[in-house]
């Protein structure tokens, strides 16, 4: 939890995470979850997003959804540094438990531990999940 | 203190709905403010008039629009997510040249930042979902 | 910080994501389908009973009563209504939903 | 699956298996699977129930849903005997695993082994599952 | 061969309602015939005229309505579900006492046994739900 | 019997309950988010493999290509388009959605 007098403060910086904990196309979410994340981009709080469990499967390079007659988003996590969102986590053990490696991943994130994960959620001030 | 309600599912296929306006009114009844219900992916189906749900089951969207209406409760549907899933008020449907609309009054369409804002002038942000 | 979860331990992974992620000392609400983890006899019991050593356990009443789970709770779980739900998002500094 | 030349012919007896996979409340899936199986009771057909993983738990007595303010259908498994509905079966394992046994569930129902309950599923014309 | 087709969830939210459609679409293709599509629970939610998704993606109601046309596929939304979601034709809105209605003509409104016909007049149904 | 599996195996148990009950010699078809149990490297994978002594798994392909894991396909299983899905449909018996 960020500073309690942050919170009370009209004007403060709020921690706002984006937790990620589902796969992309199967649903919605991973879309939809996108599109808030780029309007919250224009309030400049201190926004980070999370990918856990099978949300880091919405990092996968090679998406080709032609088959599908789908949108393809991949190219939006890319264009989130354009927004200032810099900020992506991801959970060392989510993504090695779906035999995934960094290299895998069509963006840059920081690889956390689930201890790291967990005290950085605790932290936040409004937390967002689909 | 002051809440903020996302509601990510529609009315009847999840219990979410249901969750989501249960917490909201037993949060009234203790004395707190609801600020915003902020309606998202398929809760933007809780706005709804044209539900006829069976004589012996609640009335969700109804339920929604007397507790707004009560304790002055803004009510958001989320215009890119109506968009996708034909949810419309009239100025939408007239500027979309369709033939109908289907938005409860008691609900506004508005754009994503409204649950940023939300997240940002509430002192806490409840999410129910799938 | 509160934890919401509200699916079926035996049907989808948000209970145990959320056990591994919640620190110590945080508390833990089980809505709607969750509420079946916070029952004895049930394979998702034993998780839900380890996890209480770092974290209180809460169970929706409610939906413990929708289920016919009332009198199945599981001891050191505490059961509250949709007031005790607010109470709780209240009294944590920041809550999550894992949904 | 039963004999091809069944299937073949106008008016031959289908063999119906509704499975319900699915806890109640949560997702009205458990209420609507329910309405069709009324249904299809007028049809004469081969119907029958299975009862798998959550699904159990759609059978549990002492069901009360006034603090949830959702219709309570738990008294319609009982009526199922009323449409000559009879077949409901029960995957034992998966009550077990729930810590339930047959004095808790609101119906008669036929306890089966998985093997038994995969060659049932097995021998069906049509599966329903929602 | 004569296939049924089940539609469980709405569009956009779940990939159950494009998987549906390009079974469909894939059946067809390779000669088979399209008995009936019938849309129960969220499912009716694809039959909205009022849908106005975004340029770049795909649009599923009119998809849905296109294939109906030129292969003359039954298109069915469950008038139970459809009336506890808010979905009608005119002559249910007239009935309902309602202003407004929101089906889309491809798709006609019926009853339960619709389905459970389906099941016993098609050589397969085919599921596609959550 | 066809039986589709459409959900992530790490997600929910929809396709353990599947492998459970689909009897020797029938198939299993990965579609949607239920394909990610047909690549290499993740804990799903062991299950798949297992399974395979006794029943054909099918793994649709443009699901797979969305989801950016054609190129991780395990050995064994069979990658099919929507064309196959339908004469896997057409040649069983009888099918099953695992929903």
């Amino acid at each position: 939890m960020s500073d309690e007098m942050d919170m009370e403060e009209g004007g403060a910086i709020k921690k706002f995470m984006f937790v990620n904990r589902k796969a992309p196309y199967g649903t919605i979410y991973a879309l939809e979850s996108l599109e808030v994340v780029l309007i919250s981009a224009a309030f400049e709080q201190d926004v980070s997003l999370a990918f856990v469990d099978d949300g880091v499967y919405q990092l996968m390079k090679n998406v080709n959804t032609e088959g599908v007659e789908m949108k393809n988003f991949s190219k939006t996590y890319r264009a989130l540094e354009g927004y200032d969102i810099e900020k992506l986590y991801v959970e060392k053990s989510s993504m090695e438990a779906r035999g995934l490696t960094e290299d895998d991943l069509i963006v840059d994130v920081t690889l956390l531990d689930s201890a790291e994960m967990a005290g950085l959620m605790a932290e936040q001030d409004v937390v967002i999940s689909f | 203190m002051k809440f903020g309600i996302l509601v990510n599912e529609g009315p009847y296929q999840h219990q979410a709905a249901d969750s989501a306006y249960m917490f909201a009114k037993a949060a009234v009844a203790k004395g707190h403010e609801v600020f915003r219900v902020f309606f998202y992916h398929d809760g933007v189906n809780n706005a709804s008039r044209l539900t006829v749900p069976p004589a012996d089951d609640r009335n969700i969207v109804n339920r929604w629009a007397a507790l707004a209406e009560e304790h002055k409760i803004d009510m958001v549907v989320c215009i890119a997510a109506a968009q996708r899933r034909g949810m419309m008020d009239d100025n939408e449907s007239k500027r979309q040249g369709k033939d109908a609309s289907n938005i409860h009054p008691a609900f506004r369409i508005s754009g994503l930042g409204q649950l940023v804002e939300a997240g940002i002038e509430c002192d806490r942000l409840v999410v129910f979902g799938d | 910080m509160l934890h919401i979860v509200n699916k079926s331990a035996t049907e989808r992974n948000s209970l145990e994501s959320c056990l591994r992620l919640a620190t110590k000392g945080s508390a833990v609400l089980l809505i709607e389908d969750a509420v079946y983890a916070a029952t004895k006899g049930g394979v998702a019991a034993a998780k839900v009973q380890s996890a209480m050593a770092d974290v209180q356990i809460y169970a929706l009443g409610p939906d413990l009563e929708a289920r016919g789970m009332a009198a199945r709770v599981l001891d050191g779980v505490k059961v509250v209504d949709y007031g005790g739900f607010v109470d709780l998002v209240s009294e944590h500094n920041n809550c999550q939903s894992w949904l």
